[in-house]
Order: C-alpha cells, then sequence, then structure tokens
C-alpha cells in the first residue's frame, strides 16, 4: 500500500524538484557566463523570477488551436520522459526505463514544438524548426551511437543496469573511464543536446529571431522555459547516468550535475556558433568517427 | 480583472509583484540615437542583467519597449506595430528630451514631438542620451512602481483607445494593425475592471 | 515547357509535375532585429538558406539634418551636428569646424590642431572596439562584446573628462577647441593606451585567432577587388581589398602629414580581413596618440570668434573631407554670407557600404552571415538616413 | 566562393590611366584642357580645383574623367538649391586617388524644369545620391533606374529640402507640442511658447 502512496507522491513531487534543480542550474549558467564575461549577473534563482514573470502575463496571444495543443505536446512529453530517467533513491519507473523508451519518448517534445511553431507561420519559426531537425541527425545519432556501444559491452539496453555496472568498482569502473572514446564523443553530442554554442543553430538570435521561439509570449513562453530547464536536467542526468555511474546519494548526484554543466557552460562561453551546415559537418567528421571507433573496439577487444 | 486598486491588494497580490519585478526583458531595437548607451548598460561595466533585465529579441517575449530619442514618423508605423505585438503588462521607456517634447528635433518635419501622444509611456529618462547609470535608476524605479502595482499605463491604451487611434492616424494614415485592440482587451478582461 | 521527371530515355514520366515554381520566399529582417546595426532593415528574398536577392530599406533614423542646419545659426549647429553619426560622432564636428573655417579663413591655433587629432584618434579606437564587440556578437560569442564595450567605457571616461560628456562632446568648434587640456590628463591617456594594448593580446586569443570566427568569417562577404573601387568603397572596406587608401595620407587635414603610422592593407577583401585590418588600425591610432602627446606644443586653443549671434560668414563653399572609423566622411558647405548656413550635404561614409554594396554583396550569400557581413561593412544606418 | 555579380558588365575595372605618377593641379588643369575641352577649371585650394560644366557635356565629362585622367572616385553629388536666381546648382566632386586631388564640377539647371542626365552607367555610387536628390530636391534624372522613394518612402509632401519649404512651421501645425499651462510659466517667458529663435510667435 504505501509503496502506492509513494508512487502518487514521487509522480507529484518528482517534476518540481526536477524544476527547482533546472532553476539552479539555470541560474548557475547565467551566472557563470556572467563571470566569464567580467560581469556579476543574475542572482541564482533567476530562472523562477523569469517564469513568475511570464506566468503572471495578462494577454497570451494564441495562434489557434494546434499552438495550444503543442505546448501541453511538449512540456507533458518532456515531463513523462521524466519519470523513466533513474535518479538515485527512486526505483520506481526508473528500474525498467530502458534507454531505447527514454530515447523514443524524447522525441516527443521536439515534435510538439514542430507542431506549434508550424501554426505560428512564422518565417523565422520555420527555419528554426528545419535547423533542428537537421541538428538531430548530428547530436542525436552521436548519442545513439555511444549508447549502443555501452549496451553492446554490458549487453542491456536498461540505463538502470548500466549503472549497477558501473559502480562495482568506484571510479575505474566509470564508463568514461573504460571507454573514454565513447564518453568524448557523448560529451560533444550533449553540447549539441542542451544547445549550448558552438552548436547553438536552433535559436540563433542573430540570425533568425531565436527561431522557434520567436512567436512564442506569456504563458506558453513560460511553459516553454519549464520544459527546458527540465529538458536541461534530464540531459544531464543521461551523461551521468552513462558515463559517470550514477550517483548513489543526492549530494553526489547535484555535484555531478554541475560538475558536468560547467564543462559544457566553459566551452558555451568562448566560442561562437557555428553555421548549420558547419555544426552538422563537425559532427560527422570528429564526434561520430569517435563514437563508431568506440563500438568496434568494444566489439572486438572486450571478447 | 485589471490590475486591483492598490488598495486591495492582498499578501499574495505582493508578493507576486516583488517577484515580477525582479525579470524584466527589454526588447533589443534601437530607434534612435540613445541606444548607443545601451551597449555599456549591458555588458560588463554597468551590467544591468543583476536586476535580471535582458534584452530580448522579439515583441512577444518583451516587456519593455526603449523608444531611445527621437522617433520618426516612419519608425512610429513599426513601434506601433510592434508596441501591440507585445504581451501587456508592457512598460514604455521613453529616452531623452527627444520623447518629451521633441528636444533637439523640435522643428524637424519627420520626427514626433511627444510620444505620450501615441502610446502610453510609463517612465521618461531625462539627459539628451541619458547615461547608463540614468538608464539603471530609471530602471529601478520602474521596478520600484511595479513593486508597489502602480505600473499600469498599459491598460490607458485599452481604454481611451480611440485616442491614441486618433493621434496616430493623424500622424502617418490609417494602417490596419494585426490586433483589434478593444476586443483583446474585452477578451482578456481589461477593460470591465472599472465598469 | 521542361519536364520535371524525365525516364531515362528522356519520356516525361509525370507530365503533370513542374519545377516548383516559387521556392523562394521573403523574410524580413526588419528594423527590430539584433543581427541589425542601428535602425536598418533588409527585404531579402531567400531560396533556402541562401539569399536570392536582397534589398535595404533606410530612411527610419531620417531626422531632416540638413534642413535642421540650414534654420540654425552657425553656432548654433555645432550642438547638433554631433548627432549624425552616433558610434563615432567626432568625425561631424571636425568636418563641420573646417568647413566654417576653410570658408571664411579662421586659422586654427597649432595646439588646438594637436587636440583635434588626438579625439579624432580617441573617438576611432572607441568606434572600433563597438565594431569589434557587434561583430562578435552575430557569431553568438557574446564574451567579446562584454569585454570590448567595457574597454571602450574607459575611453568614454577621458572624453566625460576633457569635454564633459560621454559620447557627444561638442567640444571641437568653429576656430579651435572648446578648453585645454585638464591638469595631467596626458598621464591618464597613456594610461588607457598601455591598457587597451594589453587588452589586445586578450582579444586575439578570444577573438581574432577564434577558430570559430575564422571558420564562420574567412571567405563569407567577399567585396571583389575589380568592384571595390567601382562601387565606392571607402576607409577598411577598400584597404582589406588592397588598396592602401586613406584620407589622412592621401588629403592630409591638422597634423597628420606631421606624424608617422602605416596603413593597415589586407588583400582577400572578406569579413576577416575587414577585421583584422580595423585591428591593426587601432595599434596605428595608439601610435598616432603617443605623437600627439609627445609633440603637443604650449599656446592658445580657441581663435575667438565674435559675438556668435551676429556672426556672418563670408559667401563661398568648401567640400572637407575626414577619415572616420566608417570611411571617407565628407561635408559640402555653401554660405550666402549670412548668419545661418545656405547648405550643407553630409556625405557620410555609409552611403555606399550601407546600401548598394550590402546589396551586392548580400546576393548569393547565406542567411546566417547576412549580419555579419553588415557588420564587418560597418555600415551605420543614421549616416545613410540624416 | 559567394562572388556576387554587377548586372552592368560594361563599366571599366579599374582604368588604365589611374595608375601612375601623381601630377600637379597644373597638369591636371591644362590635361583638363586640351584633353577634355574644358577650360573653365582653376586651382581652389591645396588639392582642390574647381569649375563649372554645362549640363549636356556632363555626361560626357564624366565618361573622359574615368578613362582619359583615370579619376576613380565619385565621392559625392551635392545639390544647391539657388531659389533666388531660379536654379539648383549640381556639384558633382570626383576624387583621383592618382593625384589626391578634388575635382568639383558645377551644373546649373533650371528649377522649374529640374531634370539632368544620370551618370549612374558610369559611376555606381552616383545611384545613391541621385535617388536622394530627387526625393529631397525633385530633380529628376533621365536614364536612372531607381528613382523610387528610398529615405522618405512614408512623406508625401513636398520635397523638403527646398528653399520655399520651411520645416518649423511644418512641425508646428502638424504636431503637437505639450502645452505647459502652469500659471508660473506664462509670467517667466511672457506668455510666450515655442522656439527660441528671436521671433516673439504667440503659440496658439
Amino acid at each position: 500500500m504505501n509503496a502506492g502512496v509513494g508512487l502518487i507522491v514521487w509522480i507529484i513531487l518528482y517534476p518540481l524538484v526536477a524544476f527547482s534543480l533546472g532553476v539552479l542550474l539555470g541560474g548557475y549558467g547565467r551566472k557563470f557566463t556572467a563571470r566569464v564575461q567580467r560581469r556579476v549577473g543574475p542572482s541564482w534563482i533567476q530562472p523562477f523570477y523569469d517564469v513568475i514573470k511570464l506566468m503572471g502575463k495578462r494577454t497570451n496571444i494564441s495562434h489557434g488551436y494546434m499552438h495550444d495543443v503543442s505546448i501541453i505536446l511538449l512540456l507533458g512529453g518532456t515531463v513523462m520522459t521524466l519519470y523513466f530517467v533513474p535518479v538515485p533513491g527512486y526505483h520506481f519507473f526508473g528500474q525498467f526505463g530502458d534507454f531505447i523508451v527514454v530515447m523514443y519518448l524524447i522525441l516527443i517534445p521536439s515534435l510538439g514544438m514542430a507542431l506549434g511553431v508550424g501554426q505560428t507561420a512564422n518565417p523565422n519559426g520555420s527555419i528554426g524548426i528545419s535547423r533542428a531537425l537537421q541538428m538531430l541527425a548530428g547530436y542525436e545519432l552521436t548519442f545513439m551511437l555511444a549508447f549502443i556501444g555501452l549496451a553492446m559491452k554490458h549487453h542491456t539496453t536498461s540505463m538502470y543496469d548500466v549503472i549497477l555496472a558501473q559502480q562495482t568498482g568506484g571510479i575505474a569502473t566509470w564508463s568514461i573511464v573504460t571507454d573514454p572514446l565513447l564518453g568524448i564523443a557523448a560529451l560533444f553530442a550533449l553540447q549539441g543536446m542542451l544547445n549550448e554554442k558552438p552548436f547553438e543553430v536552433i535559436m540563433a538570435p542573430h540570425e533568425i529571431a531565436t527561431g522557434p521561439m520567436t512567436e512564442m509570449g506569456g504563458k506558453y513562453l513560460g511553459m516553454m522555459f519549464i520544459q527546458h530547464l527540465i529538458l536541461l536536467v534530464m540531459e544531464l542526468t543521461f551523461f551521468i547516468n552513462l558515463f559517470l555511474g550514477g550517483a548513489l546519494n543526492w549530494f553526489e548526484y547535484i555535484i555531478k550535475l554541475f560538475a558536468v554543466f560547467t564543462v559544457v557552460l566553459s566551452v558555451n562561453a568562448v566560442y561562437g556558433r557555428f553555421r548549420t551546415d558547419t555544426a552538422l559537418r563537425f559532427f560527422w567528421k570528429l564526434p561520430l568517427p569517435l563514437a563508431a571507433l568506440g563500438v568496434l573496439g568494444i566489439q572486438f577487444l572486450a571478447k | 480583472m485589471a490590475e486591483k486598486l492598490l488598495t486591495q491588494r492582498n499578501a499574495w497580490d505582493r508578493v507576486l509583484s516583488s517577484l515580477k519585478k525582479r525579470s524584466l526583458w527589454m526588447l533589443h531595437y534601437c530607434t534612435g540615437c540613445g541606444a548607443i548607451e545601451l551597449p555599456p548598460t549591458m555588458t560588463a561595466r554597468y551590467d544591468m542583467e543583476r536586476f535580471g533585465i535582458m534584452p530580448m529579441v522579439t515583441p512577444r517575449q518583451a516587456d519593455i519597449l526603449l523608444i531611445t530619442g527621437y522617433l520618426s514618423v516612419k519608425t512610429l508605423k513599426r513601434v506601433i506595430l510592434i508596441y501591440e505585438q507585445m504581451q501587456s503588462p508592457k512598460y514604455v521607456v521613453g529616452f531623452g528630451s527627444c520623447t518629451i517634447n521633441g528636444g533637439m528635433y523640435w522643428n524637424s518635419y519627420s520626427t514626433i514631438k511627444s510620444l505620450d501622444q501615441y502610446l502610453p509611456v510609463e517612465l521618461f529618462l531625462a539627459g539628451c542620451m541619458p547615461r547608463p547609470e540614468a538608464i539603471i535608476a530609471g530602471f529601478n524605479a520602474l521596478m520600484d512602481k511595479i513593486d508597489q502595482g502602480k505600473a499600469n499605463s498599459w491598460e490607458d491604451y485599452y481604454k481611451n483607445y480611440e485616442f491614441y487611434r486618433k493621434n496616430q492616424q493623424h500622424a502617418f494614415g490609417d494602417i490596419e494593425t494585426h490586433h483589434d485592440i478593444p476586443s483583446d482587451g474585452a477578451y482578456f478582461g481589461i477593460l470591465e475592471a472599472d465598469k | 515547357m521542361d519536364s520535371l521527371i524525365t525516364a531515362n530515355d528522356g519520356r516525361d514520366i509525370m507530365p503533370g509535375a513542374r519545377a516548383l515554381e516559387n521556392r523562394e520566399y521573403n523574410l524580413f529582417i526588419g528594423p527590430n532585429h539584433p543581427g541589425i546595426e542601428g535602425n536598418f532593415a533588409l527585404k531579402l528574398t531567400l531560396e533556402g538558406d541562401t539569399i536570392v536577392k536582397a534589398k535595404t530599406e533606410a530612411g527610419f533614423l531620417h531626422r531632416g539634418f540638413e534642413k535642421l542646419m540650414e534654420e540654425r545659426l552657425f553656432m548654433q549647429n555645432i550642438a547638433i551636428v554631433a548627432r549624425i553619426c552616433v558610434p563615432d560622432p567626432d568625425p561631424n564636428e571636425e568636418n563641420y569646424a573646417r568647413a566654417v573655417e576653410a570658408i571664411a579663413g579662421i586659422e586654427v591655433p597649432r595646439r588646438a590642431q594637436f587636440i583635434r587629432v588626438l579625439v579624432l584618434e580617441l573617438s576611432r579606437m572607441a568606434s572600433h572596439l563597438f565594431t569589434f564587440g557587434g561583430h562578435g556578437g552575430t557569431i553568438g560569442l557574446y564574451t567579446m562584446p562584454n569585454w570590448t564595450v567595457s574597454d571602450r567605457d574607459r575611453i568614454l571616461d577621458l572624453f566625460e573628462e576633457l569635454t564633459g560628456a560621454r559620447v557627444y562632446h561638442l567640444y571641437n568648434i568653429p576656430g579651435g577647441v572648446r578648453r585645454d587640456l585638464p591638469q595631467g590628463f596626458e598621464n591618464r591617456v597613456k594610461e588607457v593606451l598601455f591598457f587597451i594594448e594589453d587588452r589586445l593580446k586578450e582579444y586575439d586569443e578570444l577573438f581574432f585567432n577564434n577558430r570559430v570566427l575564422l571558420e564562420r568569417s574567412v571567405g563569407v562577404g567577399v567585396l571583389p577587388q575589380d568592384r571595390a573601387l567601382e562601387w565606392g568603397a571607402t576607409g577598411a572596406n577598400l584597404r582589406a581589398a588592397g588598396f592602401a587608401y586613406d584620407v589622412r595620407k592621401d588629403d592630409p587635414y591638422e597634423v597628420y602629414g606631421e606624424l608617422e603610422f602605416e596603413i593597415p592593407t589586407a588583400t582577400d577583401s572578406d569579413c576577416y580581413s575587414r577585421l583584422i585590418v580595423r585591428r591593426r588600425e587601432l595599434e596605428q591610432s595608439i601610435r598616432i596618440i603617443r605623437q600627439i602627446l609627445d609633440k603637443m606644443p604650449p599656446g592658445p586653443v580657441w581663435n575667438k570668434q565674435p559675438n556668435p549671434l551676429k556672426w556672418r560668414v563670408p559667401a563661398g563653399d568648401a567640400y572637407v573631407r575626414t577619415e572616420s572609423s566608417k570611411g571617407e566622411y565628407a561635408y559640402y558647405m555653401v554660405s550666402d554670407g549670412g548668419v545661418r548656413p545656405y547648405r550643407v550635404h553630409v556625405r557620410g561614409a555609409s552611403v555606399t557600404h550601407g546600401v548598394h554594396i550590402l546589396e551586392n554583396m548580400l546576393r548569393g550569400a547565406r542567411i546566417e552571415d547576412a549580419s555579419q557581413i553588415m557588420f564587418s561593412l560597418d555600415a551605420c544606418p543614421p549616416e545613410v538616413d540624416r | 566562393m559567394n562572388k556576387p555579380t554587377l548586372d552592368r558588365a560594361n563599366v571599366l575595372a579599374r582604368p588604365p590611366a589611374a595608375v601612375g605618377k601623381p601630377r600637379s593641379a597644373a597638369d591636371l588643369l591644362s590635361a583638363m584642357a586640351d584633353e577634355l575641352g574644358i577650360k573653365t577649371f582653376f586651382q581652389k585650394a591645396p588639392r582642390r580645383i574647381e569649375g563649372t560644366v554645362a549640363p549636356e557635356l556632363l555626361h560626357s565629362f564624366a565618361a573622359n574623367l574615368r578613362n582619359r585622367l583615370g579619376v576613380e572616385h565619385l565621392s559625392a553629388i551635392s545639390c544647391v538649391d539657388w531659389i533666388d536666381q531660379g536654379q539648383f546648382e549640381l556639384v558633382y566632386h570626383f576624387w583621383s586617388y592618382r593625384d589626391s586631388t578634388l575635382m568639383s564640377a558645377k551644373v546649373r539647371i533650371d528649377r522649374a524644369t529640374a531634370q539632368m542626365d544620370t551618370i549612374t552607367d558610369l559611376w555606381q555610387p552616383a545611384s545613391f545620391f541621385e535617388r536622394d536628390i530627387h526625393e529631397m530636391f525633385g530633380v529628376y534624372f533621365r536614364g536612372n533606374g531607381d528613382l523610387e522613394k528610398y529615405i522618405l518612402s512614408d512623406w508625401n509632401g513636398p520635397p523638403p529640402m527646398r528653399k520655399d519649404f520651411v520645416s518649423r512651421d511644418f512641425a508646428h501645425e502638424h504636431f503637437q507640442f505639450k502645452t505647459y499651462d502652469v500659471p508660473w510659466d506664462e509670467r517667466i517667458q511672457g506668455g510666450y511658447y515655442g522656439s527660441r529663435n528671436g521671433e516673439e510667435k504667440k503659440n496658439g
């Protein structure tokens, strides 16, 4: 009985926990970038203020039914994916959280965004969406290949088992140590998934006026912000679970979150953004071959 | 219901407005010569992001519309289109004496003379191009007004829309904007507050 | 009617299918867009990501300066002249002052000429730092504008101390300059020069040798060398195409004739070479200012004119040219012996860069590079609209 | 490499005469006199020569200046409205990089008809200047392709730069100023509000 109650409580509580973690990470990201730029930077929970202001908007111009529904699809898809990502001390769905399922579910938010932005009929938005789908062929492929290598190595497609396999011998058995090629390729892919420069081609303000978010305002933008923060936490958790041996307790988990995010941010602060085709070509020139080499290495060496 | 009258604000309103004032997004659009003082305000030395003020790209996402200095009639037409796309509560900040009463270009044939005939202005900043410190002091004043719930000049645009519409048509003739303001006002419940 | 899909023996398999006529679509990078420098609009016709046709639209900043100048006294115009080009206001004051002096034959004291060159070069440095930041912003490297604009503030502090205002100085008036250098001003200028010099090393690491900038700007936005002169390019855009022409050397004014400085040029005339030419010009400006501070003679700074309200400039006309950070900046002033200038024509540097050259160079470029090309040409819209 | 092409192929890239030893102003004046047949030019100041050219000869003058004398830069075309003599004066400023000299050719055209041949087929920068003068003064340039409004696209009044159009009066009629009807304001300025330009005008 109490497992059921615990499950209900967790289903309600966990998105809030992920959201507040995302707010802290977002605030930390803006403060870190500001410090690199010799600025003071906003407060630690600035994304929280932004979301409150956006949700408090009085007029929210809607572009039709599809526009409203797509935002629900966007946020709902992300929160649903959240339940399948194993996190320390959470053992309901996480156990059965198969990576293929997660990879499938994560496409629902981008599908929702594509439908909503298509409805707003803003040329900037449609260019942004076409770029987002192009970039999928870049970083999504690399991350998938990196995971296939791990799946072959540990003979499982469930993230939970990969975590257990990594926790057997402390740091020595972390995937990033055992198969560094996959780890580096996944780090590049993470840079693309989080839409950080140099692969920030989807929301390039100077070229296409923040792409998909051009026509979103008020509550729509608020929901997109919440989704963006939760997605930030989730994608970092992917990397931690697959390559840094998951986390036994919450303290270690938060430390790892901030560590990986710092690596991503430091690259983001000092590089411009590629053109769309250059970004794609970069992925096909360096990270993808790395991942392929890693997979081949696992296939033949680890017999 | 419009922003409640000052006396009716309960604790929840006060908490909300004190949170809302911490995040203001400024439209990245330099309409006049005062915009040269915006980069120094945004960047490392004066850094307005400390107050949560960030330049945003499109009118849909912005709260503050900066009219930085003089406004030629051609730009006024674009500014009206942009102002109506913005989501309220929205605040117009006029820089320098050109927006108050024509300023340096009082005898020019192509610039409008006082901004508040065409748009409800929340805040005027003095200075023939206000300095970064003045801009930040102005934004702090705007934040205090939001905190006390007095920053609701945007309702004025919905309430007496005819006054603004007449002046706009006088300035550049009739243009069809994308938003039918009176019906927006009614739909979002801004007009019937004082009925 | 060429058929769209043909079998390998040439038969038209799908007679109804026709090439998509209208694959092009319009995208207005309108006045409200961060990729645009100032208040300016680009009407682009795009096919996929490539720009097929570009049409600039200006006039958003038109205040009718030339008309306003005709309705003001000579001394009153000093206040309005500086407001034409915002990032680099001092060439305006310089042109106006020298035009009146050329017509009226006013003799400017030597010390005032030295101070004028000092102010012009400081303004050029501030404008170049502003352009580096803008260019960094277009490729998404927001650390660069934060660094350069805050370093530019050190120069604006110097201006504030010398002239009392950060951007519009109203310091350079017909007959000389308004007041002498304050006590110990030279040491503070030298301090700022040393500061900017070692900041340049950090800019090299962050920006000028940045892998992504090289990837994004080398070979992009090429101003063909054979067309550069014919399209009327001037300033750094012309020097990036390999022509070592500079108004300070060809048509020396004030004391530029007595100073030694080189004119940096590049050859392949793309976005990156224009950037590098401006960076080397910054170094040359530092060198000029150091020479100015060493050779500054003592003496008066203003050749006092009669009562400004009744001051009449004899009839005549003059075409005065200055090298602003954007290119050749010229005034044509005509006076009919009255109390007000009869006609002042402002030839901004961007009337060629920002209009026809930009339209010609955008044809065939990609949508991502549109704003970078505009920033590399340093087109300043208020100069186009006046 | 995206090499933008200009749609007029017949314009010379760089005239052969443009490269060579710089000539002094006197040589230029004599070269202009015998090669181009224009004798009205004189030296006005160091590096400045000036002269008048008849309107119909201007197009050939501009062409020969480029091809024969190797002048490469059209700095500006200015227009001055001499309303008392009923004439527009178009001043063409050519700059020769080779000799570092500015040649200003002054052309007088009648103010009523206000027509002139275009030189955009020879000098590409002229297209902006001619379009600007057309907007501001109303001078029609025969042969210029795009003379439609560029800067004053929302302006339907007369060409504003003409001397008979007074900007101050237009501003006072067309735009409303803020009237400060504060009692102390009346006392200080004697009931006058408006421009300080010396005229006493009661603001209605």
